[in-house]
């Protein structure tokens, strides 16, 4: 507890010291010119900081006190990840057009806010989002059907196995060219590349359940539809939820590449495209801090709901004991 | 079907191939009707008055199609990879080794890398809990969409040509790698670490004589889901970096063009060279891990 | 509709043949198996690892084919048995499912049948009592100990009162302590309720005490070896049986059979 | 020999003829020059890659170059071989598009990054809003291809003289089916393809004399170009590693060019260079491309030198 | 510097007490142990499902941390006899590991020991013998059945000579025949090496014919009810001696203290 404690205060310490070190590198006397000793304290107290870190890992905790400190670690990683990001840039005097500042980007991000929420709710809600849930749904659908039809499954196996390799980034030009500009051609891609995985894994998911599970339905005498409802797909949810997570970084992903295929003039993609050959990279970097946070969220969100629906599979158990 | 499914000799009728002949019949039929269907629009505008078949015939063979027949595509495909002289920028072939170089290099860099996470993660906790919620970010970065910027960065520190494609195929499959061989460092169970206890053997030990054997299944499936990660993102990253040849520049090409069929062609080989790559990684696990393949 | 309202043997098997097809060329797991068992038997099956007791098992419950010959299940064949739900089956293995609960898990079969749910809720509370798992109701599988989930899945097939039992190995799991209480609730139920049923077991006192017929098997191809006839003990048992010289005398001609067909070494 | 690497602003094709015959013909070689051209594509920004240190000399459009230089890119115009504008927009003409009085309501494709400019220029001169208003015109980013307007996705596109709009004409659409507004001749021209470099390098005189014999030799390949566009198509082709580009396309595309060089000096014509400034300062709008008149964006030192 | 060189105990543990930790609260596996094996012993540990048998055999062998008491070894910390491998371990289940064949797995301890080829060769060889495994050195664990693949984690632990055996229910997964004849190839075994053993069964037959010692133990938290010498049957044991009424007795006596400590119902 008290050592816990302890360590906290050391790290938020150490943070100050990097904040203070970075607001040295953006002064004039050091932006660009930082002289040797300046990168030596740099160094030094990113290795004070991690030697916390290592220590605050270690330190045992139980219950609230263990999820602050697994908390706490990330962050303060991450917090130093930014800083010397920061630091780099302004010391070093490394060009805006290259790589700009955290601070720059945060600002960025606060001014171009109504723009940034339009682009998001151009690709994340409504291109990626409609897409991941077109592709997931189709592609249990699917699953279910050739698993009811093993003649159908069999037969499509090789089908399906060159379709999944197909860089399906690359149907994006003929996807724009089939539903047009907006956001449907970019669903379509979305709908394309969330289907294989979620289709790959359903299916493994529904093989997934013991013989022996099977065989006691089958001494019941239930039919297929009563199986797959209480036993195989509840048995199939951890694989169904992997592969609807995995979905959900590739479906932003497609979202935005699909842009770079023709847009209407608003969206994620389009806008890292033209804000990059304008060198606003500010304004790049504060898209792509909008998408990830937006795919943790998401991803987060997904492995909630699936610590909630699969408490019982033995990977979550281990976790919550 | 049942009646020619019994009239067929019995290992046919009880393999995959007959599943197979049929499912693809009806696909390749469903794509000719399809094709049909979405080039009427084209054909429509220019000529009218034509009977059922020679509708047909036009829709199959038209120029810059909404969907080509498939037969079209074949022919692309053969004349590009076989009628144009081999080392030759016009052969499709030359497109297919760029892309895949750089994809093997990525590969090569991405595995490495995501074994040595892996380990590091496994060995430390620090590590562990530091990096792992930051290596999930990462993965949210859309980091093909930037991928010119990363090209001119990294072109501005001295890196040219097929690397700043490398990295971006690495940064994609180190993923899938570290992931998976995470996961199967710590698939031992209790009782197979609790054996190496009683033996009192140290950390290496137990990395070489039980965790890293253990994990080769692990490893395998997530190298299948790297490869195919490393060689779309060799493609993607051609796209949108002015790369003059590849399967991507390629995809490029005949989008700048509106040459339909080139697109659909760069887009089967890339599929069949993808299939391969994934079949090569299949192949090296049959050979480590003997016929049963996971073993267990 | 349960087997033992008819004429006739509860069990019929004639001549029955099983191999596996497997890349190593066919096993063959059953060879030329003959038996019969008459309504209200209590037949056990007997021997070493392999020899084809759960197979045997399988054939009956309609979970595998046969290669050749016949079963009959009070006049009908395994499908038909299993589709008008003849038997309850306990496995080797628990086979609980983990996103259950244990009443849940002990209701399944009902659920399946479209008890309502009130009658479901009774004949669980009702079965897990007769395993000693009362208050457990709520807990998860995972949460109980092995032989406590091997109860509940013996509770599961009570709580779906067929009148054919089918129990592959159910007390492998138990300590000696709990086996002898659970063989006697066993022993007790069956003699209650009048079921026919077949069992299997490794342990030779355990099959004396509870059978009325025990049928000793051998390995590669598994056959019958001899069948024993243990109705000369009395009907109703207790666990002091166990010391008479009549059930040790039984259980002696039981040893020397295994012995006898035993392929070890 | 002298090291000196090209970024061009797009694919190889004969739009930049003149440079590839240069290094061809050996006209770079007779210099003392070793010139490398690395190609561009749609998210290659010239004015990125010179930025990062990865060309010495690009070639850009002027708007964007202007902007690049408000940006802190401190880019300037060394020569300007291309005098007139090639950029057009070019209508169906079943849409109803006849002046641009009709384009309100309108879909009008755009290239993006960085290309927009001078189309935003001219749309403020017309009145006619971009974001999307009902009193606007609608706008699309255009891809690489000219479909959206052969699949009537688009009313109009944009295309260059010299390219796209003769990917419009194999399209199957006849020029009696189009109604085309050269930038040239709406007043909202600016200049296309000059070639940049970066500022704080022409303070040495060396860099110089280096980029003096570099447009020298290009305009030597220029000229080959005005004179023989067929030779100069065969000779981009032959540079061209895609594999994608035919000879018919590239011939027509030389001498499409041919009628819009300045095969003089090279030199920049400041009459031209101020029209641009003008029509850019007039875009204004929430995101101007350029807000005041730029100082130092262009010099005649290294064409004076090149004489 | 094996145990049984030393003088005094080869295993003494003291008022010893482990609990776990456990989201609903600590769970006491083993309350206030005291046990001395003297060196030569065989002490079979006995009782319920639960009871803290496993958890003894782990904190002797360094694999869990007990929460007050101590244990010494001949003389040693756990953790040191660990660590000058003072001890060979069968565990409950087989452990095998599924990517080495079954000679490779009974040579792992002589492998991560640095004993040489030939050496590691010649003793896999002797010890699957021993366990009637030869002929199956090329065989992957999967391919074995559950019995023989327990007997191959048996014989791994006798590959590597240590002078103490912990053994934690080796022969749960056999036969009565199979388990009879290790019964009398582990007594021999010990008997000619004067190995000392701890061992866990749930079989009061098992235990009887094995020992010296039984400790009999209770569940909740896990204690010592009763520790039964058997050193008054004669020292070299065959399979007859279990109808003896000596053997009986004790047999009694231990099942007596079972019950006495069971907490079932
Ligand atoms: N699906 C199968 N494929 C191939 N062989 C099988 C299969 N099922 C069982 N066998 C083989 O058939 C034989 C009989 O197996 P079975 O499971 O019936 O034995 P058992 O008597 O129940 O053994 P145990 O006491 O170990 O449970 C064994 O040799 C086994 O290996
Ligand atoms: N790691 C652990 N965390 C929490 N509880 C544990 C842990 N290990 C064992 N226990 C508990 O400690 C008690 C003793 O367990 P142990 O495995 O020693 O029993 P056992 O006598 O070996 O039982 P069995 O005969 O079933 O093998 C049990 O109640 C068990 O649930
Ligand atoms: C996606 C995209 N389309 C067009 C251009 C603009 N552009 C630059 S050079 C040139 C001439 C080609 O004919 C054109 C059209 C671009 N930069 N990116
Ligand atoms: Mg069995
Ligand atoms: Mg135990």
């Amino acid at each position: 507890m008290n050592r816990l404690a302890g360590l906290i205060a050391l790290s938020l310490g150490l943070i100050a010291a990097g904040l203070t070190l970075a607001a040295l590198a953006r002064s004039p006397a050091f932006s660009g010119h930082a002289p040797a000793g300046f990168w030596l304290g740099v160094l030094l107290a990113w290795l004070c900081a991690w030697a916390a870190n290592v220590a605050l890992s270690r330190t045992p905790a139980t219950g609230r006190l263990a999820t602050i400190r697994d908390a706490a670690v990330p962050v303060a990683f991450g917090i130093w990840l930014v800083l010397l990001w920061e630091i780099v840039v302004d010391g070093a005097g490394v060009s805006p057009a290259l790589m700009p500042a955290p601070s720059t980007i945060l600002a960025r991000l606060g001014e171009a806010a109504p723009t940034l929420w339009a682009d998001f709710r151009q690709t994340a809600l409504k291109a990626a989002l409609i897409g991941w849930l077109i592709g997931c749904a189709s592609g249990i659908g699917a699953a279910l059907v050739a698993d009811r039809f093993p003649f159908l499954a069999r037969g499509m196996a090789p089908l399906a196995g060159l379709a999944s390799a197909l860089p399906i980034i690359g149907l994006a030009p003929i996807m724009v060219m089939w539903f047009g500009f907006d956001w449907p051609s970019k669903a379509a891609v979305v709908v394309a590349m969330t289907f294989f995985p979620v289709f790959v894994n359903t299916v493994a998911g529904l093989a997934a359940s013991g013989a022996l599970e099977r065989d006691l339905m089958r001494s019941y005498g239930a039919g297929w539809l009563r199986t797959l409802i209480m036993l195989r797909l509840p048995a199939a949810l951890p694989f169904i939820f992997n592969a609807l997570k995995l979905a959900s970084t590739l479906a932003l992903i497609g979202a935005i590449v699909a842009e770079f295929f023709g847009t209407p003039i608003v969206g994620m993609g389009f806008r890292i495209q033209t804000e990059a050959a304008k060198l606003s990279l500010d304004m790049v970097w504060a898209e792509i801090v909008v998408a990830s946070v937006a795919g943790s969220a998401f991803y987060g969100a997904l492995a909630a709901l699936e610590r909630r629906m699969t408490f019982w599979h033995p990977s979550v158990r281990m976790r919550t004991a | 079907m049942n009646a020619v499914a019994l009239a067929l000799p019995g290992r046919l009728a009880r393999g995959n191939t007959l599943p197979i002949l049929v499912v693809s019949a009806c696909f390749l039929a469903f794509w000719y009707a399809a094709a049909i269907w979405m080039n009427a629009g084209l054909i429509a505008g220019r000529s009218s008055g034509l009977d059922a078949i020679s509708f047909a015939k036009a829709a199959w063979s038209l120029d810059r199609p909404l969907l080509p027949a498939p037969h079209q595509i074949l022919w692309e495909l053969k004349t590009s990879l076989f009628d144009a002289r081999l080392g030759t920028p016009r052969n499709l072939f030359t497109h297919i080794g760029v892309t895949l170089s750089s994809t093997l290099v990525g590969f090569a860099i991405g595995v490495t890398l995501g074994i040595l996470l892996a380990i590091g993660v496994d060995r430390s906790r620090a590590l562990d809990k530091s990096l792992t919620p930051w290596l999930v970010a990462s993965q949210t970065i859309p980091i093909l969409a930037i991928a010119p910027i990363v090209v001119t960065a990294l072109g501005s520190v001295g890196l040219k040509g097929l690397i700043p494609k490398a990295i971006i195929s690495a940064y994609l499959c180190f993923f899938p790698v570290a992931i998976g061989m995470a996961k199967g460092l710590a698939s031992p169970d209790s009782a197979q670490r609790d054996l190496m206890r009683t033996y009192a053997a140290g950390a290496r030990t137990t990395l070489t004589k039980l965790q890293l054997p253990a994990s080769l299944p692990f490893l395998f499936a997530s190298l299948k889901v790297a490869a195919a990660a490393a060689f779309v993102g060799a493609i993607v990253a051609e796209l949108p970096t002015g790369a003059q040849s590849g399967l991507g520049a390629r995809l490029l090409a005949g989008s700048y063009y509106g040459n339909t069929m080139q697109i659909w062609a760069a887009l089967i080989a890339a599929a069949l060279t993808a299939s391969l790559l994934v079949g090569a990684v299949t192949l090296i696990e049959r050979l480590a891990l003997g016929p049963k393949g996971a073993r267990r | 509709m349960t087997p033992n309202e008819r004429a006739g043997p509860a069990i019929a098997i004639r001549s029955l043949s099983v191999s596996f097809t497997t890349p190593e060329g066919p096993i063959h797991a059953l060879q030329d198996v003959d038996l019969d068992v008459t309504p209200g038997d209590f037949v056990s099956l007997i021997g070493p690892s392999g020899c084809g007791k759960t197979t045997l098992m399988r054939l009956v419950a309609d979970l595998e084919r046969p290669t050749a010959g016949t079963i009959s299940i009070g006049g009908l064949a395994p499908e038909q048995a299993r589709e008008r739900r003849a038997y309850g089956y306990v496995f080797q293995q628990p086979a609980l499912y983990p996103w259950r609960t244990i009443e849940r898990n002990v209701t399944l079969p009902l659920e399946v049948m479209g008890a309502p749910k009130a009658e479901r809720r009774e004949r669980a509370r009702k079965s897990l009592e007769q395993v000693g798992l009362s208050g457990f109701e709520r807990r998860f599988p995972w949460q109980l100990s092995g032989g406590m989930q091997q109860r509940a899945s013996i509770a599961r097939a009570l709580a779906f009162d067929a009148g054919l039992l089918l129990m592959d190995e159910p007390f492998g799991a138990l300590d000696e302590i709990v086996r002898d209480r659970l063989n006697v609730e066993l022993h007790e139920l069956w003699e209650r309720t009048g079921k026919t049923a077949l069992f299997v077991t490794h342990s030779i006192q355990e099959a004396v005490f509870l059978s009325t017929k025990i049928v000793v098997m051998s390995p590669r191809p598994g056959k019958i070896v001899e069948v024993i006839d243990a109705s000369s003990l009395p009907r109703k048992r207790a666990l002091e049986l166990r010391e008479t010289p009549e059930f040790l005398e039984v259980a002696r001609r039981v040893r020397d059979g295994l012995r006898a067909g035993h392929a070890y070494d | 020999a002298e090291p000196v690497t090209l970024q061009l602003k797009w694919v190889t094709q004969a739009q930049f003829a003149g440079y590839f015959v240069a290094k061809s013909k050996g006209f770079y070689t007779d210099e003392g020059l070793d010139v490398t051209i690395n190609p561009g594509g749609p998210d290659i920004a010239p004015a990125q890659v010179l930025a990062g240190g990865g060309a010495d000399v690009i070639v850009d459009w002027m708007p964007s170059a202007l902007a690049a230089r408000e940006r802190g890119v401190p880019l300037v115009n060394i020569a300007q071989p291309f005098k007139k504008s090639g950029m057009m927009l070019t209508c169906r003409a079943d849409s109803g598009v006849k002046t641009p009085a009709d384009f309100k309501g309108k879909t009008l494709g755009v290239w993006f990054s960085g290309n927009e400019y001078p189309f935003l220029a001219w749309m403020a001169k017309l009145g006619l809003k971009t974001d999307g208003s009902p009193s606007g015109v609608k706008v699309l980013k255009q891809g690489f291809n000219v479909d959206p307007i052969l699949q009537k996705q688009a009313d109009c596109v944009s295309t260059m003289s010299y390219n796209e709009y003769w990917q419009v004409i194999d399209g199957g659409l006849k020029p009696d089916d189009l109604v085309v507004f050269p930038y040239e001749k709406q007043g909202v021209a600016t200049l296309e393809d000059g070639l940049y470099v970066n500022e704080a390098k022409l303070k040495d005189a060396a860099f110089v004399a280096k980029m003096a014999k570099f447009v020298k030799a290009s305009m030597k390949g220029w000229a080959f170009v005005a004179k023989n566009p067929d030779e100069a198509a065969a000779i981009t082709l032959e540079a061209d590693a895609s594999g994608a580009q035919t000879e018919a396309h590239q011939k027509r595309m030389a001498g499409e060019i041919a009628k819009l060089l300045d095969t003089g000096s090279g030199a920049l014509d400041e009459a031209d260079y101020k029209r641009t400034v003008q029509t850019l300062l007039g875009a204004g709008g929430d995101a101007p491309v350029i807000t005041k008149e730029p100082t130092g964006a262009f010099t005649h030192a290294v064409t004076d030198a090149a004489k």
